[in-house]
């Protein structure tokens, strides 16, 4: 069914009635020519790619919980392509321009706000980084803009430029970033890829990846098992135990990142802001919640939840940078399992098996890359070969140390991106 | 979290500073770059459940430390010293 | 209206408030909301998104309805609770989320549109033309949204935040909780009783009943001072723990002066940090609203409230209340009410065989259900149906009771699921021990499901005395106290059926016809429910809406509700003010500030300083006539280079070690042999991290044979520290030496320039001659008096040295140091000098050694020994980080000399375009030099080496420049040393 | 030749909230013992012939002839009161001139000092649980401290550098503190 405001009228007139469910609740088939691992954004977008640009549609998305139940539901829903490292800059820069027009491709409003998104920084030092990041931008073809203190001042007026601990010395500005409705991405996507004919498969564990000879052959779950011509795991935050199914050791430990939400209030910030003298990004949602975030809690978890000592450096940083948030009340905090690599960046790849590919590593940048990572993973599934766009997304740059691209420049320590 | 530190006792999370898994407190052999290498930086076994990792009491003692801990659960079982010493 | 003889509010302490412009008055005692009820005011908010009219619903902090702003200006706080904010003299409070007034408000069109405005609407609409989303819908959606407001203008309040240990924290103070405390007060632990309310009692404090034979609120009172009394007891009232974390952490928001006038410098809130070695849970329960078509009109309230506001406040919200339930024990509504005169228009029980009432003189209707109700902006009348009848009820209160949700949720922080007990008709804490349950909390009382008052009194004395097992204390023999013990019966009833929108969560507008919209479009499961309805996301967070709307999609789904599940509970447990969270951060309270011992002297002349990490630095010391920053500098370089110039380089990182294996451990450490230093030499080394990228770089000198300095840079000097700790302790822990840090103890300067020995002879005692100190030297000196110590390195290029002198005597040297090199025609420099002067030699600092260079990019592949193994020396050795085409450090110059050169920006080939498929790298620091009279930049370039003399083209798109650019040699000046060394 | 001058923070910081008073304390000579790997026994040896005191065990201060041996760390031990700490100290560990590295700030009114730096401090220094005579490294807010319990209050070093920051903490918390109890009873 076709969403359209007129079909919310004749819908409202005869009582709300004739709605059908955004996806069938699939049963799952003996075959498949590509199996996904993990029904969120990450595993939905690649069936919806796969079906609509490959015209793969024999696709299961196996989904352990239900649906969008991982980080996809569990983030601070900024979108960007502000990276500075080659990698990086090109995958982002894709899905970015997916995003551009998503809801239209979709016919589902994800939301997507290009409300902008300020990097402050406060040092020469670090004005000079931005500066080199923001051509490195500039470079790929997407929008960065330099601004002084008073650029800043104009866009953000409520920020403390007097008293502030480290004082704002200018923001990397890139309008076209934003934020979008997380959940909605996951929904959006798997209407799309139901409708395409993709089995969207919730409460379905998988137990086992089968191999033979080398080649994946299908995977075990909890509901019986299943055989796939290609299996591709999309399963950031687990991707370690999925990929020892297989008997492969991945270069990924999970972190948990907590976000926090305040009750509404009238909106004041209509822009992305993060801090750059402590972990801290922040944006109002148009329910009027301040939605923001930090650091990791840096120890490795898998519990979906936080501690304290790190809500505190997160929340004192957005009191010293905008004194003003201080009213608001925090109403919720949660936490989401990062599936963090040693460079910070994320990985879409082959693995030693035949047929069995690889999508985690997402560190931070997970939601972001949803539509990115769906059309680079589903080239990847359908083709053999990587797209252009992911083509350094590789496991083997921490190997041979060609290509890393660690953005934070704080080395091999998973827990430091 | 609290954390049982065998010098300075029981002390809240913020006292330390986890660098990652337990590994990183025994260099590999050799001084080339080597699959042994490449395991020690970058593979990890990432249990769900019981894992060994390395912390620092840096607003402590300065004793790094080998925690025993569940990563669903944050239950700690036990701490060491990771130079040996006793308390 | 007031009831006489009702309530325990000092009537004879008038306070005035005002509330949407009007003056009204209340009594000491009094919460916001009791006192809009006592003078009648029932209208106190709009709903979310119906703009519905509003009124108190609750007693507590779990109001979903009144939510009010308080104070004005800066200082205005949105979304107060009205039933928690405490009244003073002078109070002020609006009412929010409504234009142009409360009681006339556009918004509320929206509730005409509400059909088409039902669950997840705007996902299917709102996207054509694509364009229009940031444009149109969006910026009306926001205008729409939100509730309070909020003042861009900082809070002028102070917060506090604190840190309080125990043996055994108790949460709640009522019955079962003050029970518990007893107990393990009396076995000797250390307790920490907290209650979110005003005073001891929980329930006790809103009922008509006998607790040892004397009134609950007296016995709960006089329990708590004798606790009080004792000196392992601690309360804390008006605190609510908000959030369970691991290892018996706590986290709680005391309410500390938030409801007195004058504050003085008392925190408004402060929020505690509790460290317990277990806990006992004594939350209580929240009653359970019914959802029924025109549920929520101001009028509607909980019974429960409605005896909380007789017994404690002397007050009822009307003239005549009707009662709602299928629960007994609520029906103690209708009885109090009666007994203080209030008129009982009617109890409504959906119970076809509800037993006759007692005591009350009022129509019971047996089997009825409310399927509508009336009152524009407050309930006037029910329609009510038993049978084929239809009974129309005058009522301006409605009390509702649809049974009672422990307060569990402290109890599922960390993931626990609670478990539904169909017998109680209520979700029941996980059992201690059960996955995911928070270790060592113990429920007791009506938060474990037990609702009589003598049940619960038990129940505290067995958890307080569990809890003492847990922390291996015996309990003592204690009586129970009379209390009433028939809890009665009760019939779970969640919604009773009925045409037109019965409200399920209150704040966000939740019907529900929305939860059976979601579950026909697939959002079956509770999560999908919720987040697509958005049910219990508002600021109440479903505490009285979550099991209601989970108890309707279970039906409309046609499982049970163990079946359909439950959602997360996540903290904190009462919104947290973030000024509390982060008290303290306001300002330049976010990271300690470090002061060099020249700072006040610095500041003196005027100089601006910057940050360094936490550190202050001297940005540069403008002269008289000076404009810019850059005249300054030129100044500083040029005197430095023709004469002499002082800086403060105190906060370089100084780690000093002792003992015979010091050199093993540095040659562990460094990428070259240090070992073989000699006594009163110093040498310039790197350190890697394991991964093969440089860490950071300094000097290292050997004071002694087994004493040694090593200086790190500023920024690094944590990490560094840090690292040795990990290097000695995992790697080398049988080493013989031991290191610390004395960064603080010494004041450290630089004396840099062609006049600089002359300036060190006239400074130091004994005749010194410092041209004979060799380069790369160090001893001890005497300065004044004062045993110094002299290292002869350089960081400018120039004839240099250092000079440490114990901090305390910092002030008098720089004092000393800036007056000689005045003398000499040269004066202090400042950190925009220091930079050009190196950047002009080329030397790195952080902007090149970024975290992603190694040493062979930096051109310093030599350092790495081949002799012997270091930190990093594996991983450097990996082919993708010794590939001659990564891009390595350069000098850059501008073709033309007028050409400048920006930090920051990418170079290409001069013909090719800017793109990221032709970056040819970038440049890391740039400076006008006025040494050579044009800018100079170090970068990094693809081969650079192995390129010097070619032509890229600079290109910053930012700024909006592009020069051609020479590739060249980092060091620009005095390529040999001879400067240095002379 | 013109002569140094010590600075002396301890004339410049001294302030009172009701029945708290925070100083900063007169220059003492300090230096850190760090026996070497095996060293412990000789240097706890070496340290009872020069002063008739033992290393100290983690959370220790013990005092004796014009000395104070306060237990500092991994391993370690601070050594306040001598100018030279006795050579034979040196055979077998580091020692460490540290005098100038720490200041020491004293918060008098040992259940006030324990009140008050409960705002700051995440260890609890109640008397009962934190007697006269012990010792503790930990934060105080965001600095790295060592708190150590007097009889008439504690005492806390930090990194000289930091001491300003410390002291504007401490008297912010006094502040607070005296505040609440300015409130009107219930």
């Amino acid at each position: 069914m076709r969403y359209s405001a007129l079909r919310i009228l004749t819908e409202g007139l005869t009582g709300n009635r004739g709605w059908k469910p955004a996806w069938r609740k699939a049963e799952p088939k003996p075959h498949y020519d590509v199996v996904i691992i993990g029904g969120g954004g990450h595993g939905l977008a690649t069936a919806y790619y796969l079906a609509k640009h490959h015209g793969v549609t024999r696709v299961a998305v196996l989904e352990k919980g239900y649906l969008g139940s991982g980080n996809i539901g569990r983030n601070t829903t900024i979108v960007r392509a502000n990276y500075g490292l080659p990698g990086n800059s090109e995958f982002y820069s894709h899905s970015l321009k997916l995003w551009e027009g998503l809801e239209q491709e979709l016919n589902y409003n994800v939301m997507h706000s290009q409300r902008g998104i300020i990097n402050l920084f406060h040092s020469d030092g670090q004005r000079d980084a931005y500066a080199r990041r923001g051509n490195a931008i500039r470079n790929q073809g997407d929008d960065a803009i330099l601004l002084d203190t008073e650029g800043v001042r104009r866009i953000l007026p409520y920020l403390d430029f007097e008293q502030t601990r480290f004082p704002i010395y200018g923001g990397l500005y890139q309008p076209r970033g934003g934020t979008a409705r997380h959940d909605a991405v996951a929904w959006g996507f798997a209407r799309g890829a139901d409708r395409l004919g993709v089995d969207i498969i919730e409460n379905c564990e998988v137990t086992g990846i089968t191999v033979e000879a080398g080649r994946v052959t299908g995977v075990a779950t909890s509901r019986g098992p299943i055989g796939a011509g290609r299996v591709g795991m999309a399963v950031a935050g687990r991707s370690s135990q999925v990929a020892a199914l297989a008997g492969l050791k991945v270069p990924i430990e999970s972190h948990v990142l907590q976000a926090f939400v305040t009750e509404g209030l009238k909106p004041v910030i209509d822009h992305v802001v993060t801090y750059g003298m402590g972990h801290f990004y922040i944006s109002q949602s148009d329910k009027g919640g301040l939605v923001f975030g930090g650091d990791l809690d840096f120890y490795p978890s898998y519990a979906a939840r936080g501690n304290l000592p790190m809500a505190e450096h997160v929340i004192e940083a957005g009191v010293t940078l905008m004194p003003m948030i201080a009213k608001a009340r925090l109403l919720r905090s949660w936490g989401g399992i990062m599936d963090m690599s040693p460079d910070g960046s994320p990985i879409i790849d082959r693995t030693p098996v035949d047929g069995l590919y690889f999508n985690g590593g997402w560190c931070y940048g997970g939601f972001k890359a949803v539509p990115g990572s769906g059309d680079c993973f589903a080239h990847l599934l359908a083709t053999d070969a990587p797209h252009a766009a992911a083509a350094r997304l590789r496991f083997d740059r921490f190997e041979t140390g060609r290509g890393l691209m660690d953005e934070e420049a704080t080395g091999s320590q998973h827990n430091l991106h | 979290m609290r954390i049982d530190c065998p010098v300075c006792g029981p002390r809240d999370l913020r006292e330390f500073t986890p660098k990652g898994a337990a590994c990183y407190a025994t260099r590999p052999e050799g001084e080339e770059w080597s699959e042994a290498w490449h395991e020690h930086l970058h593979l990890r076994e990432n249990p769900a459940g019981r894992s060994e990792e390395l912390w620092y009491h840096g607003a402590g003692c300065s004793a790094w430390l080998i925690v025993e801990r569940d990563t669903r659960t944050h239950e700690i079982f036990s701490v060491r010293r990771a130079d040996g010493g006793a308390a | 209206m007031r009831v006489a003889g009702y309530g325990r509010v000092d009537r004879a302490r008038k306070l005035r408030f005002r509330f949407d412009g009007r003056s009204y008055a209340g009594f000491a005692g009094d919460t916001l909301a009791s006192a809009l009820l006592a003078n009648d005011v029932r209208l106190v908010a709009r709903s979310f998104k119906y703009h519905r009219p509003r009124g108190v619903m609750t007693a507590g902090s779990e109001e979903p309805n009144a939510l009010v702003e308080i104070g004005r200006g800066a200082a205005k706080l949105p979304n107060v609770r009205a039933t928690v904010q405490e009244l003073y003299d002078g109070l002020y409070a609006e009412s929010q989320n409504r234009w142009p007034s409360l009681a006339v408000d556009m918004l509320a069109v929206n509730a005409l549109a509400a059909p088409f405005l039902g669950a997840g609407f705007y996902y299917k609409t709102f996207m054509w033309p694509p364009s229009f989303w940031e444009k149109v819908y969006e910026p009306a959606i926001r205008r729409a949204a939100g509730l309070g407001r909020f003042s861009r203008e900082a809070d002028p309040a102070r917060q506090e935040k604190a840190f309080v240990s125990c043996d055994v924290l108790v949460i709640g103070a009522g019955p079962a909780g003050l029970m518990a405390a007893q107990v393990a007060a009396a076995a000797g632990a250390d307790v920490l009783l907290v209650d979110e309310g005003t005073a001891p009692g929980g329930r006790l404090l809103a009922e008509d009943e006998a607790v040892g034979g004397k009134a609950g609120h007296r016995w709960a009172a006089s329990l708590a001072e004798g606790l009080a009394a004792l000196p392992n007891v601690r309360i804390l009232t008006r605190t609510a723990v908000t959030g369970a974390y691991d290892g018996g952490t706590y986290g709680a928001l005391e309410r500390v002066a938030e409801h007195v006038a004058e504050r003085g410098d008392a925190p408004g809130v402060c929020f505690w940090r509790i460290d317990a070695r277990v806990a006992v849970l004594a939350t209580g329960a929240l009653e359970r609203p019914i959802a029924f078509p025109g549920n929520d009109r101001p009028g509607v309230m909980m019974a429960s409230a409605i005896r909380s506001y007789l017994h404690r406040w002397g007050v009822v919200g009307g003239r005549r209340v009707a009662l709602y339930t299928a629960n007994d024990a609520a029906r103690r509504t209708a009885r109090d009410l009666a007994a203080s005169g209030v008129e009982v228009a009617a109890v409504i029980d959906p119970r076809a065989e509800a037993p006759p009432l007692v005591g009350v003189d009022a129509p019971l209707l047996a089997g009825g259900r409310i399927v509508a109700t009336s009152g524009r902006l407050g309930l006037t009348g029910l329609t009510v149906k038993t049978g084929s009848q239809t009974h129309r009820i005058a009522a301006d209160v409605l009390a509702l009771s649809g049974g009672w949700n422990p307060s569990v949720h402290l109890a599922c922080h960390m993931g626990g699921r609670p478990v539904w007990d169909e017998a109680l008709g209520a979700f029941r804490a996980p059992e201690p021990g059960a996955p995911g349950a928070v270790p060592g909390l113990l429920p007791a009382g009506a938060a474990a499901g037990i609702w009589d008052t003598s049940g619960c009194l038990a129940s505290g004395r067995a958890a307080g005395a569990a809890a003492l097992e847990r922390i291996g204390r015996a309990a003592t023999e204690m009586d129970l106290p009379e209390a009433e013990s028939e809890p009665g019966s009760q019939t779970v009833v969640f919604q009773t059926p009925g045409r037109g929108r019965a409200w399920l969560d209150f704040q966000n507008d939740v019907t529900v016809k929305d939860v059976q919209l979601s579950a026909r479009e697939g959002f079956a499961s509770v999560e999908h429910m919720k987040r697509y309805t958005t049910q219990g996301m508002a600021p109440d967070q479903g505490k009285n809406s979550n099991v209601g709307a989970l108890a309707v999609l279970a039906d409309v789904t046609g499982r049970t509700i163990p079946e359909t599940g439950t959602t997360t509970f996540r903290p904190p447990y009462v919104p947290l003010p973030l000024g509390a969270i982060g008290a303290g951060a306001e300002g330049k309270g976010f990271a300690p500030e470090r002061f060099t011992t020249s700072h006040a002297a610095s500041r003196a002349r005027g100089t601006p300083m910057i940050e360094a990490g936490l550190w202050y630095r001297p940005s540069f010391f403008p002269a008289p006539g000076e404009t810019t920053w850059r005249e300054a500098c030129d100044r500083e370089v040029t005197m430095v280079r023709g004469a002499v110039g002082v800086a403060d380089v105190s906060t370089l990182g100084k780690i000093e070690f002792h003992g015979p294996d010091t050199g093993a451990l540095l040659d562990l450490v460094y990428t070259s042999r240090m070992s073989t230093l000699k006594p009163g030499r110093v040498r310039y080394g790197i350190m890697l991290r394991e991964d093969g990228h440089v860490m950071d770089d300094g000097t290292t000198a050997r004071l002694a044979d087994d004493h040694w300095v090593m200086t790190t840079t500023t920024a690094a000097a944590g990490q560094v520290m840090a690292h040795l700790d990990m290097v000695q302790q995992c790697h080398a822990p049988r080493l013989r030496t031991r290191f610390t840090s004395t960064t603080d103890g010494w004041a450290q300067f630089s004396i840099a320039g062609p006049k600089a020995a002359t300036l060190l002879d006239a400074l130091l005692d004994g005749g010194h001659d410092a041209a004979a100190v060799p380069f790369m030297a160090c001893g001890a000196v005497q300065v004044a008096g004062v045993a110094a110590r002299l290292f002869r390195i350089s960081f400018s290029g120039e004839h240099a040295y250092e000079i440490a002198v114990p901090a305390r005597y910092g002030a008098s040297l720089w004092r000393l140091l800036v007056a000689y090199a005045e003398g000499l025609g040269g004066g202090p420099y400042g950190m925009e000098a220091l930079n050009v002067l190196r950047i002009e030699k080329g030397f790195p600092t952080h902007a090149e050694l970024h975290g992603r260079t190694t040493a062979y990019d930096l051109g310093l592949q030599r350092m790495l020994s081949p002799k012997k193994d270091f930190i990093g020396k594996a991983g450097a050795s990996r082919v993708g980080l010794l590939d001659p085409g990564r891009e390595r450090l350069v000098g850059l110059r501008p073709v033309a000399a007028q050409g400048r050169l920006l930090a920051g920006a990418h170079l290409f080939a001069p013909g090719a375009r800017p793109v990221r498929t032709e970056d040819q790298g970038y440049i890391t620091s740039a400076c006008y030099s006025p040494t050579l009279g044009h800018d100079i930049a170090l970068g990094f370039a693809v081969a650079g080496p192995d390129r010097l003399g070619e032509r890229l083209k600079m290109v910053d798109h930012l700024r909006k420049c592009t020069t051609e650019v020479e590739i060249c040699d980092p060091v620009f000046l005095d390529p040999d040393g001879e400067r240095a060394r002379a | 030749m013109p002569d140094l001058v010590a600075d002396t923070p301890s004339e410049r910081g001294a302030t009172k909230v009701d029945a708290a008073s925070l100083s900063v304390l007169a220059y003492t000579p300090m230096h850190l013992l760090a026996p070497f790997p095996g060293g412990s026994e000789a240097m706890a040896a070496a340290l009872t012939e020069a002063y008739g005191v033992r290393l100290p065990a983690p959370g220790e201060s013990l005092s004796a002839d014009g000395a104070e041996l306060r237990w500092a760390g991994r391993d370690q031990a601070l050594l306040l009161g001598p100018d030279a700490p006795a050579p034979a100290l040196h055979t077998h560990g580091a020692v460490t001139d540290v005098s100038d590295v720490y200041l020491r700030l004293m918060l008098t009114g040992p259940s006030e000092a324990a009140d008050i730096l409960a705002r700051l401090v995440p260890i609890d220094l109640r008397p009962l649980r934190f007697a006269s005579g012990a010792t503790a490294k930990t934060l105080l807010g965001h600095i790295s401290a060592q708190v150590t319990a007097r009889a008439d209050g504690v005492e806390i070093m930090v990194m000289r550098s930091f001491w300003q920051s410390a002291f504007h903490e401490i008297e912010t918390a006094m502040t607070r503190v005296a505040g609440r109890a300015a409130l009107p009873p219930d």
